[in-house]
C-alpha cells in the first residue's frame, strides 16, 4: 500500500522536481494519448512543445502570449495571498483597453508621444475602476467578491460590445463594430523588428521583479500574506483587512487594465467586439501553477501559452481537433497540480499501522 | 483469563506514536482500574494529549498494544471507542459553533433516536450530573464554560465506563471546578474510571486516586498524589527543580500609566454582554489583574485595550493621560503598549509564519524590524534568536513555523516578544493557560521583573492561584461590569471566587473598596 | 511539390452554420484538386491577435493562399499580407484590399429576401421572430431584406428581433427565440450559428426558416427553407488561380444568387406551391436584375423615405446598414 | 404592440422554469459539496461532460431516461478526479476546480466530436388530459417537462437532507469543522467524496437537462457559462437549497424578461439589456450580504480549507 505522509520540512528537491516531473507525465500521457488516436507520439509532441519556439518569430510570439498572463497572474495572486479571490480579471482587462482605446481614439490625430502614457495610465485607472466595484461592495456590504467580480465581467464583455457598437465605432467603418485604428504615437514600440513583440513584455517583466520584491520584502507584502493567512492575527497587528481587499483589488485590476492596454495597443491596434481570448481567467490558473510566487507565475505563464501555440501548430500540420488540444491542456494542468502534492508531503510505501 | 487482567479496565502495552519531528510516545504501559481516577502528568508537548487520543480511536498506535476490560482492541475509531464504553472531552472542544447544542450531542453520540428524545435525555443527565444546559442553544452563544459542559453531557449520555478528560479545567472558575469536582467524584463512585489530564498539581492532589508521569514520550513514573507533594511532583514531570518566583509587593507608588474611565462597550453582536461602566487604574511598577469567569466580556475589553476595537468618539481609555480611544494596535504599540492575547496561535501569531516573520506582527513600526516598509530579515531573525534564548523557548530556530512549537514554547515565545520591547504598559490574557509548571513559574517571573522595571502590567486570568502569586491588586469582571479593586493581600481566593459569581455593584459586600 | 492553403476558422466547424460552410468549401477544394494541394485548418482562432500569429505561421510554412473566414480578422490579415507580398490572402466579409488581399462577401440578402416571400405568406399571426447576435450591419442588412421580402407579400406583417450579443449560445438563443414564440411569432428565423431557433420552433409548432445551411432534420415539421451559403464555386476558382499563378490582388467579390454563392434551400411540403413559384420568380428576377431588394422606395421604421422610388441602395449604403426598414419592430442603437 | 397580454405571460413563465431548471441541478450539487466544505469550481466542466454523455447515450440507446443516468454517472466520475486531487493530494480547490473546468471544456469537446449536428428528439412537456387544459393553472402547473418537477423534488428532498436527517446534519458537520468531526470520528475525507460525487452527478444532470431537453443537440461549450451562474447562485442562497431554487428562477425571469422588452422594441442598446440579469445578481447579493453574520453563520466555516487526518 501507498500512503502519503507529511515532510518534516517542506522538500527543497521538489520545488524544482515536481513541475519537471509533471511535465514529464504530462509528455508521457500526452504520447499515449496522440498515439492511441493514431497519430505518430513523438511526432506529435515535437510540434507541440518544440517546433512552435524552433525560431525567433516563434519565441517572440511565445513572449507575447504570455505578457497579458504574466501581468494577470501577478495581479490575482497578491490578491489570492490576501484571501481575496478576485475573479474576474478578464472583466479588468476589459475596461483597462476600453479606457485605453477611448484615449486613443479620441485623440486619433495626436502625433505626441504622451499619447502613449496617458493611455498607459487610462488602461491602469480602467482596470482598477471595475475592480474598485468588488472592492466596494466587499468592504461596505460585503458582497463576495467572487461573483461580483465575475458577474462584472459579463457585463464589461457587453460594454465592450456596447461601445464598439456605439460611442466608439470608426465612423469610417462601414459601421461594423470596430474602433479606428490607433494613432502610431498609441501603439507600443516595439522590442523585436519583425515581429509584434512590444515593450510591454518587457514592462511585465519588471512587474514580476517588482510583484517579487513587494511580496517577499515589504511590509506590504506582509500585510497581505497576514490578512490571508490568519485574519485574527492581523487585527492583533493592526494591519486593516478593508485595506487588503483594497489594495489587492486594486493592484488587480490595475495589472489586468494595463495587460488589456497592451493587448490594444500591442497586437490588436484598435478596439474590437473582443480583446481578450480568456486571459483574465487563464491568468488564475497560472498564478495557482507559479504557486502565487511571480517568478512562479512567469514560468507557468510561459507554460500555458506555449500550450496554446503547440495546440495551433498540431492543428495546422497534423489536423488533430483542438479538442485534443483541451484534453492535453487539461492533463498538464491536473498533473501540475497533483505533482506539486511532493513538496510537502512524501508517499511511503507499506503498511505503517500494525499492532505489535 | 486471569483474574489479574480482569482488574485493569485499560492496560496499555509499548504503545508507541512517531511523527515526522518527534516520538510523541515511546513504548508507553500503564493501566486504569475501575472506578478509579487516574492522572496523566506531563510537560507540554510530552505525548499526554497524543497518548489520550489513540485511546480514543482519533490516532492510531504505531506500535503496542491496548487491552480493554482484559481483551486487545483495535480501536478503529472514535464510534469504535465509545461503543466500548471510552468517552473523551477534548481539550480543544470538538464542537460545531453554528449548530445547535441538541446537533452537537447527537453528532458525537452513536445512538440514532429521533432528536426530540435526545433533547429530553439531555436534560435529564445535565440536571442529575448538575450541569444545566439548554439543548436548542447554539454553541456560538455559549461560555466556554458552558462548552464544557455540552461535551461532558454528551460524554456522559454515552453511559461510558472510561472518561477521558484533557485539560479540563483550565477554563473554568474555581466554584465551576469544585463543581466538577462533585461530578467526577459521583462518577467514580458508579464505578466508572476517569482518565485525568491536567498541569493544575494541586488538583491532581485533590482529586486524583493515581497518576503516571510522562515525559518526552516516556512513562518516567507512578505515584499517589495524595502522598507527594506538588513541587515534588511537579520535579518527576521537569526533571529538575522548579524555582517558584518569589514575590515581594510593590510599593505602588507609580504615576497612572493606564486609565479607562466609564468604559461602556456594546457589542456587535446581541447576544454578548455589553461592558458597562468599567473604571480602573494601573500604575507603573504595579500587576494589576482581572478575575472573571470566562464569558463575562474580558474579550471585549482586551480587544478595547488593544486597539483591535476602537471606541472612537470617547475619551475612556488613557494611556499616560492621552486618549488612545480612537487609535488603532499600531499606534498604541507606538506609545508603549503591548498586548498578548488569549489565543496563541491565530492570534498572537500566524500559524503558517516563520518565528521571526512574527515577530514582525507587534513590531512593525514600533522597532527596527521594517525601515521604510522594507522588511528586515537580519533584525527579525536577530530577534527571533534573541527571544528564543533569553526564554528558553525550545524549537528548531528562528526559521521553524509557529505552528511547529508546543502551547506552552509558543506561549514563552509571545511573552518574550512583548516582554523584549521593554513597553510601558503590558495587557496580557491567561498569561500560563495550558502551559507547564516549568514554564509558568518563567514566564510569572518574566512578568514581575518586568514590573520592577516599572513597566504597568494589566492580568486577565481565570486562575486564581494565578493571580494571587502575581498581581498587586485585583478586581473582578462579572457581566461586563468590573469591581472596584483592592489590594491583593487584603483579599482571599474565596472572596474573589465568591464576586467572580456576580455578588457586588448593588451592595457593598465588596470591603477592600481602593485606598487609591 | 503540393500547393499548400491554409483556412482559419472562428468557430468550431460543427455539423451546420457559418463555418461548417466555409468548410464544405475546403472539402471541395480538396476534392477537386487532390494531390496537388495540401490544405490545413486551425479553428476556434480568436479575432485578435491569436489570428495574426496563426495566419503569419501560415504564411512563414510555405502556404501559398490563406482563407480568413471571419470579418475579425480583416486587420490581421492586411498585416501578413503585408510582409508576405508573394502570398495570396483571401479575406471573408471585410472591407479592406491589398495588393496581394482579397476580399469576399456573399449578398446574403438576396436569399434572405427570398426567405422573407416565404414567411410573409405563412405567417397567420403577423408576427415573425428574428434571433439576431450582434446588431452589426451585416446582420441588420439580413433582417431588413428579410422584412423587405414579408413586405412585399404580407404588409400587414412585423418582425421582431431579439440580440443574444453571441454568435454561439443555444441557451440562450432558444430563450430568445421560445421569447419570440410567446409574442406570437409563428414563423422564426435567425442569424446566429446555432439550430436552437429551429428546435424552438418544431417544440411550439411554429415555422422556422434557417440561415447559412439547411437545418431541415432540426426541425421536420417546421423548417420552411432556409437561405444557404455556398462558397464552393469561389474557392475552387481562387485555388485554380493561385495553381495556375494568375491570382490576383485588390478585388472586391460581392455574389449572390447569379453564381450560387447564395442559395434558397429546398422547401418544406407546406409551402404552398403559389409561393414557391413566387419565390422562383423573385430569384429570376433578382438575377437577371429586374428586382432588387432595396430597390425604392424604401422607407425606415420611422416612416422616413431613405430611397426614392427608382433608385437602388448602393453596395456602400447596404454595407454599412445601421437602421431598420419598414416593419421591423423597435431601434437600432446608435 | 401586443404587449404582456396573458398569453404572453405564460409563456415567459414556462420559459423561466427551463431556463431555471439546469442552473437548480447545477447549484443544488455545488451546495451539498460546498455545505461538506468543499468548493468545487468545475460546474461547468462537469456540466458539460453530462451533457455529452447524455447526448452520446441517448443517440446509442434512444433512451432519455438512460442519458440522464449516463450523464449523471460521467459528471460523478469526472468530479472523482477533482475529488483525489484535493482529498488526497490536497491540491489547492480554487485552482483543481478551474482545471477541472478546462479539462471538462476539451474531454466533452473530444468525445462529442462526432456528434455534432446530430439531431434527437428532445423530451417534450407532459401532459395530463383535463389538468394541462386547464386556462392559465393548467399550462403553469402541468404544462412542463418531468425535470423541471424533479428539480422541486429535488429542492426538497435537500432541505430535508440537510435540516432533518442524520446524514445531513453529519454533512454540515464536516463542512462547519473538519477537525471536531474527524475528532469525533466521522470519515471526513470520505463523506467529502461522496459530497462531491453528488456534485458531480449533479452538474452532469444539468448538462444533460440541457443537451437532451432545453436544445436538444450537441455543439461544444453549449452551457455557455451557465456552470458559472450556478456556482453564483449557491453562495447567493446563502447555502440554502431553497432560496438557490428561488435564485435560479429569479435570474431565468430577468433573462426572460429583458428578451421580451427587448423584441418589443424597446430603444435601449440590446448589449446594456443583455448585461440586467448580471447586475440584477450583483444587486440581490449586495442586500442578501449587507447583514453580514447572515453570510458567516450560514456558509460551511471549512469551505476550501483542506484537511488532513493524522494518525
Ligand atoms: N498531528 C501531529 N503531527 C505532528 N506532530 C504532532 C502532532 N500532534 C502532536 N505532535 C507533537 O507530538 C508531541 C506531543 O504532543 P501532545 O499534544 O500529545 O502533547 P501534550 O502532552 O498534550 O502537551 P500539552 O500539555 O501542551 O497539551 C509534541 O511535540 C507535538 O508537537
Ligand atoms: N459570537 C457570539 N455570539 C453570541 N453570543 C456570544 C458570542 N460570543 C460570546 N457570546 C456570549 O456573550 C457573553 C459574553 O461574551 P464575551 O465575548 O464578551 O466574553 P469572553 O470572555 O470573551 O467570552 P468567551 O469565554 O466566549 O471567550 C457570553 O455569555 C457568551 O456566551
Ligand atoms: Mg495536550
Ligand atoms: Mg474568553
Amino acid at each position: 500500500m501507498i500512503r502519503i505522509e507529511p515532510r518534516l520540512h517542506p522538500s527543497k528537491t521538489m520545488v524544482y522536481g515536481a513541475p519537471i516531473l509533471a511535465v514529464g507525465l504530462t509528455l508521457i500521457a500526452g504520447a499515449l494519448l496522440f498515439g492511441f488516436l493514431g497519430y505518430d507520439p513523438l511526432k506529435s509532441l515535437y510540434l507541440f512543445f518544440i517546433v512552435p519556439i524552433s525560431d525567433n518569430y516563434g519565441l517572440t510570439e511565445l513572449l507575447l502570449k504570455a505578457t497579458p498572463l504574466t501581468l494577470c497572474a501577478v495581479g490575482l495572486a497578491v490578491g489570492f495571498r490576501g484571501n481575496v479571490w478576485n475573479i474576474g480579471a478578464e472583466g479588468q482587462l476589459t475596461m483597462g483597453a476600453i479606457a485605453a482605446g477611448a484615449v486613443a481614439v479620441s485623440n486619433h490625430e495626436s502625433t505626441s508621444s504622451w499619447l502613449l502614457v496617458v493611455m498607459i495610465f487610462a488602461g491602469i485607472l480602467g482596470g482598477m475602476a471595475w475592480a474598485a466595484i468588488p472592492a466596494f461592495l466587499k468592504t461596505r456590504f460585503h458582497a463576495n467578491e467572487i461573483l461580483t467580480s465575475l458577474m462584472l465581467t459579463y457585463v464589461a464583455a457587453l460594454f465592450l460590445g456596447y461601445v464598439v457598437n456605439g460611442p466608439l465605432r470608426n465612423p469610417e467603418g462601414f459601421n461594423f463594430p470596430e474602433s479606428r485604428m490607433f494613432p502610431d504615437v498609441g501603439l507600443l514600440p516595439l522590442l523585436v523588428d519583425e515581429s509584434r513583440l512590444h515593450i510591454g513584455a518587457l514592462i511585465a517583466l519588471f512587474v514580476v521583479v517588482l510583484g517579487w520584491v513587494i511580496m517577499t520584502r515589504t511590509l506590504i507584502g506582509f500585510q497581505v500574506k497576514v490578512v490571508g493567512l490568519t485574519p485574527l492575527a492581523a487585527h492583533y497587528a493592526g494591519f486593516s483587512p478593508k485595506k487588503v481587499v483594497w489594495m489587492s483589488l486594486l493592484i488587480g485590476g490595475g495589472l489586468a487594465g494595463l495587460a488589456g492596454m497592451f493587448e490594444v495597443a500591442g497586437p490588436i491596434g484598435q478596439l474590437q467586439p473582443v480583446i481578450s481570448p480568456g486571459y483574465g481567467f487563464t491568468a488564475i490558473i497560472v498564478a495557482f501553477l507559479g504557486r502565487l510566487h511571480p517568478i512562479g507565475i512567469l514560468c507557468a505563464a510561459l507554460l500555458v501559452a506555449l500550450s496554446y501555440l503547440g495546440g495551433e501548430t498540431v492543428q495546422m500540420e497534423l489536423s488533430l481537433p483542438l479538442a485534443v488540444t483541451g484534453v492535453f491542456q487539461g492533463m498538464l494542468l491536473f498533473f501540475l497540480l497533483a505533482c506539486d502534492v511532493l513538496i510537502n508531503y512524501r508517499f511511503v510505501l507499506g503498511l505503517k499501522r500494525k499492532v505489535a | 483469563m486471569s483474574p489479574k487482567a480482569m482488574a485493569h479496565r485499560l492496560k496499555l502495552e509499548g504503545i508507541t506514536k512517531v511523527f515526522p519531528a518527534c516520538i510523541a510516545n515511546d513504548h508507553v504501559n500503564f493501566d486504569v482500574e475501575p472506578g478509579e481516577i487516574h492522572a496523566l502528568l506531563g510537560e507540554n508537548g510530552a505525548g499526554k494529549s497524543t497518548l489520550v487520543k489513540m485511546i480514543y480511536g482519533v490516532m492510531h498506535p504505531d506500535a503496542g498494544e491496548i487491552i480493554w476490560e482484559g481483551q486487545p482492541v483495535l480501536i478503529e475509531n472514535p464510534g469504535h471507542a465509545r461503543k466500548l464504553g471510552i468517552g473523551m472531552v477534548f481539550q480543544h472542544f470538538s464542537l460545531f459553533e453554528s449548530m445547535t447544542v441538541l446537533e452537537n450531542v447527537a453528532l458525537g453520540i452513536n445512538e440514532k433516536g429521533p432528536l426530540k428524545d435526545l433533547a429530553k435525555r439531555i436534560i435529564e443527565i445535565s440536571e442529575h450530573y448538575g450541569l444545566p444546559l439548554d439543548p436548542a442553544r447554539s454553541i456560538h452563544t455559549l461560555s466556554v464554560g458552558e462548552r464544557q459542559r455540552v461535551e461532558i453531557v454528551r460524554c456522559l449520555l454515552q453511559d461510558p465506563s472510561l472518561i477521558i478528560m484533557d485539560e479540563p479545567t483550565s477554563v473554568l472558575t474555581p466554584q465551576e471546578v469544585d463543581k466538577l469536582f462533585v461530578t467526577l467524584r459521583r462518577l467514580r463512585e458508579e464505578g466508572r474510571s476517569i482518565l485525568y489530564i491536567s498541569h493544575k498539581l494541586d488538583e491532581i492532589k485533590a482529586l486524583c486516586d493515581r497518576a503516571t508521569i510522562l515525559r518526552a514520550g516516556k512513562v518516567v513514573g507512578d505515584c499517589d498524589p495524595a502522598k507527594e507533594s506538588a513541587r515534588s511532583m511537579a520535579q518527576l514531570m521537569v526533571g529538575e527543580e522548579i524555582k517558584t518566583p518569589a514575590k515581594k509587593d510593590s510599593a505602588l507608588d507609580g504615576a497612572d500609566c493606564l486609565v479607562v474611565n466609564n468604559l461602556s462597550m456594546s457589542s456587535d453582536d446581541v447576544f454578548v454582554a455589553d461592558l458597562a461602566d468599567v473604571t480602573f487604574k494601573v500604575k507603573s511598577g504595579e500587576i494589576f489583574g482581572i478575575a472573571g469567569v470566562a464569558g463575562n466580556g474580558q474579550n471585549n475589553l482586551l480587544s478595547a485595550l488593544s486597539g483591535e476595537r476602537l471606541c472612537p468618539n470617547d475619551d475612556s481609555i488613557l494611556m499616560e493621560g492621552l486618549s488612545v480611544s480612537h487609535l488603532g494596535p499600531q499606534k498604541r504599540r507606538k506609545l508603549g503598549l503591548a498586548f498578548v492575547p488569549e489565543e496563541r496561535l491565530g492570534h498572537g501569531t500566524v500559524p503558517e509564519m516563520s518565528l521571526a516573520d512574527n515577530t514582525v506582527l507587534s513590531g512593525h513600526g514600533v522597532s527596527d524590524l521594517v525601515q521604510m516598509g522594507w522588511l528586515r530579515f537580519s533584525k527579525t531573525h536577530a530577534l527571533a534568536r534573541k527571544i528564543i534564548e533569553a526564554f528558553d523557548v525550545r524549537t528548531g530556530g528562528s526559521k521553524s513555523e509557529a505552528k511547529s512549537l508546543s502551547g506552552g514554547n509558543l506561549q514563552k515565545f509571545i511573552i518574550g516578544r512583548e516582554l523584549l520591547k521593554k513597553p510601558k504598559l503590558l495587557v496580557v490574557a491567561q498569561p500560563t493557560w495550558g502551559v507547564d509548571a516549568g514554564a509558568a513559574a518563567a514566564i510569572h517571573q518574566a512578568l514581575m521583573d518586568l514590573r520592577d522595571e516599572g513597566c504597568a502590567i494589566l492580568v486577565v486570568s481565570q486562575d486564581l492561584d494565578e493571580l494571587f502569586a502575581i498581581t498587586d491588586r485585583i478586581a473582578v469582571i462579572s457581566h461586563g461590569r468590573l469591581s472596584p479593586p483592592t489590594h491583593t493581600h487584603e483579599t482571599s481566593v474565596d472572596q474573589v471566587g465568591l464576586l467572580m459569581g456576580g455578588l457586588f455593584g448593588q451592595s457593598d459586600e465588596w470591603e477592600g473598596e481602593a485606598h487609591l | 511539390e503540393e500547393t499548400k492553403i491554409g483556412f482559419v476558422y472562428v468557430s468550431p466547424i460543427g455539423d451546420a452554420g457559418y463555418t461548417y460552410q466555409h468548410d464544405l468549401g475546403r472539402k471541395a477544394i480538396e476534392e477537386k484538386f487532390g494531390d496537388k494541394i495540401k490544405v490545413s485548418f486551425v479553428e476556434s482562432v480568436a479575432e485578435g491577435p491569436d489570428a495574426e500569429r496563426v495566419i503569419m505561421n501560415f504564411a512563414k510554412n510555405g502556404y501559398k493562399a490563406v482563407f480568413a473566414t471571419s470579418f475579425g480578422y480583416m486587420n490581421p490579415t492586411l498585416k501578413v499580407a503585408k510582409r508576405f507580398p508573394k502570398m495570396a490572402f483571401e479575406h471573408a466579409t471585410g472591407y479592406k484590399r491589398s495588393k496581394n488581399m482579397n476580399t469576399y462577401l456573399a449578398r446574403f440578402y438576396e436569399s434572405r429576401y427570398l426567405t422573407g416571400l416565404v414567411a410573409g405568406a405563412m405567417t397567420k399571426s403577423n408576427v415573425i421572430g428574428y434571433v439576431a447576435a450582434f446588431p452589426i450591419p451585416e446582420v441588420v442588412r439580413g433582417i431588413n431584406a428579410f422584412t423587405r421580402g414579408i413586405r412585399a407579400v404580407n404588409d400587414k406583417a412585423e418582425v421582431r428581433v431579439i440580440w443574444t450579443n453571441s454568435w454561439f449560445d443555444p441557451g440562450k438563443e432558444r430563450e430568445a427565440a421560445d421569447t419570440l414564440i410567446g409574442q406570437k411569432s409563428d414563423v422564426l428565423t435567425m442569424h446566429a450559428d446555432s439550430p436552437a431557433t429551429i428546435q424552438a420552433a418544431e417544440d411550439a409548432g411554429v415555422y422556422a426558416i434557417g440561415y447559412n445551411s439547411d437545418f431541415s432534420k432540426f426541425g421536420p415539421k417546421s423548417h420552411l427553407t432556409a437561405s444557404i451559403t455556398n462558397w464552393a464555386p469561389y474557392y475552387v476558382k481562387r485555388v485554380e488561380e493561385v495553381l495556375a499563378g494568375n491570382w490576383k490582388g485588390n478585388q472586391d467579390t460581392w455574389d449572390g444568387l447569379n453564381v450560387d454563392m447564395v442559395q434558397v434551400g429546398p422547401f418544406h411540403a407546406d409551402v404552398p406551391k403559389d409561393v414557391q413559384e413566387r419565390v422562383m420568380k423573385a430569384k429570376a428576377d433578382i438575377i437577371a436584375g429586374k428586382l432588387h431588394p432595396f430597390g425604392g422606395p424604401v422607407k425606415d421604421n420611422e416612416g422616413k423615405e431613405r430611397i426614392a422610388a427608382g433608385k437602388t441602395m448602393s453596395d456602400g449604403e447596404m454595407l454599412g446598414f445601421n437602421w431598420y426598414v419598414e416593419g421591423v419592430v423597435g431601434k437600432l442603437p446608435n | 404592440m401586443t404587449g404582456f397580454e396573458l398569453e404572453t405571460i405564460i409563456a415567459i413563465l414556462l420559459g423561466v422554469a427551463r431556463g431555471a431548471t439546469p442552473l437548480v441541478f447545477a447549484a443544488i450539487g455545488e451546495l451539498i459539496t460546498e455545505k461538506a466544505g468543499v468548493l468545487n469550481l468545475g460546474v461547468e466542466g462537469m456540466m458539460l461532460v453530462g451533457a455529452v454523455a447524455g447526448f452520446v447515450c441517448v443517440v446509442a440507446t434512444g433512451s432519455t431516461s438512460l442519458g440522464f443516468l449516463a450523464a449523471i454517472l460521467a459528471g460523478a466520475l469526472l468530479s472523482s478526479l477533482f475529488a483525489i486531487l484535493v482529498l488526497f493530494l490536497h491540491t489547492n480547490q480554487v485552482a483543481s476546480g478551474l482545471a477541472l473546468t478546462i479539462f471538462g471544456i476539451g474531454l466533452s469537446a473530444f468525445f462529442g466530436l462526432e456528434y455534432v449536428g446530430t439531431p434527437i428528439k428532445g423530451l417534450s412537456a407532459i401532459h395530463i388530459a383535463g389538468l394541462s387544459d386547464i386556462p392559465v393553472i393548467g399550462p403553469l402547473l402541468f404544462g412542463h417537462d418531468i425535470m423541471v418537477y424533479l428539480a422541486f423534488v429535488l429542492v426538497g428532498l435537500c432541505i430535508w437532507f440537510l435540516n432533518k436527517s442524520r446524514w445531513g446534519l453529519i454533512l454540515r458537520a464536516v463542512g462547519e469543522s473538519h477537525h471536531a468531526a474527524h475528532a469525533i470520528g466521522y470519515p471526513v475525507i470520505a463523506i467529502r467524496f461522496a459530497a462531491i460525487l453528488f456534485g458531480g452527478g449533479m452538474c452532469g444532470l444539468a448538462g444533460a437537462y440541457i443537451s437532451l431537453i432545453y436544445t436538444p443537440m450537441w455543439a461544444e461549450n453549449m452551457t455557455a457559462g451557465r456552470g458559472w451562474i450556478a456556482l453564483a447562485l449557491v453562495v447567493f442562497a446563502t447555502w440554502k437549497p431553497g432560496r438557490a431554487l428561488i435564485g435560479a428562477y429569479l435570474f431565468g425571469g430577468v433573462t426572460i424578461l429583458q428578451l421580451n422588452v427587448q423584441s418589443m422594441g424597446v430603444d435601449i442598446s440590446a448589449h446594456l439589456m443583455n448585461m440586467l440579469p448580471y447586475i440584477a445578481t450583483i444587486l440581490v447579493l449586495v442586500l442578501i450580504s449587507r447583514d453580514e453574520s447572515k453570510i458567516r453563520h450560514n456558509a460551511p466555516a471549512c469551505l476550501g480549507k483542506p484537511f488532513r487526518a493524522d494518525g
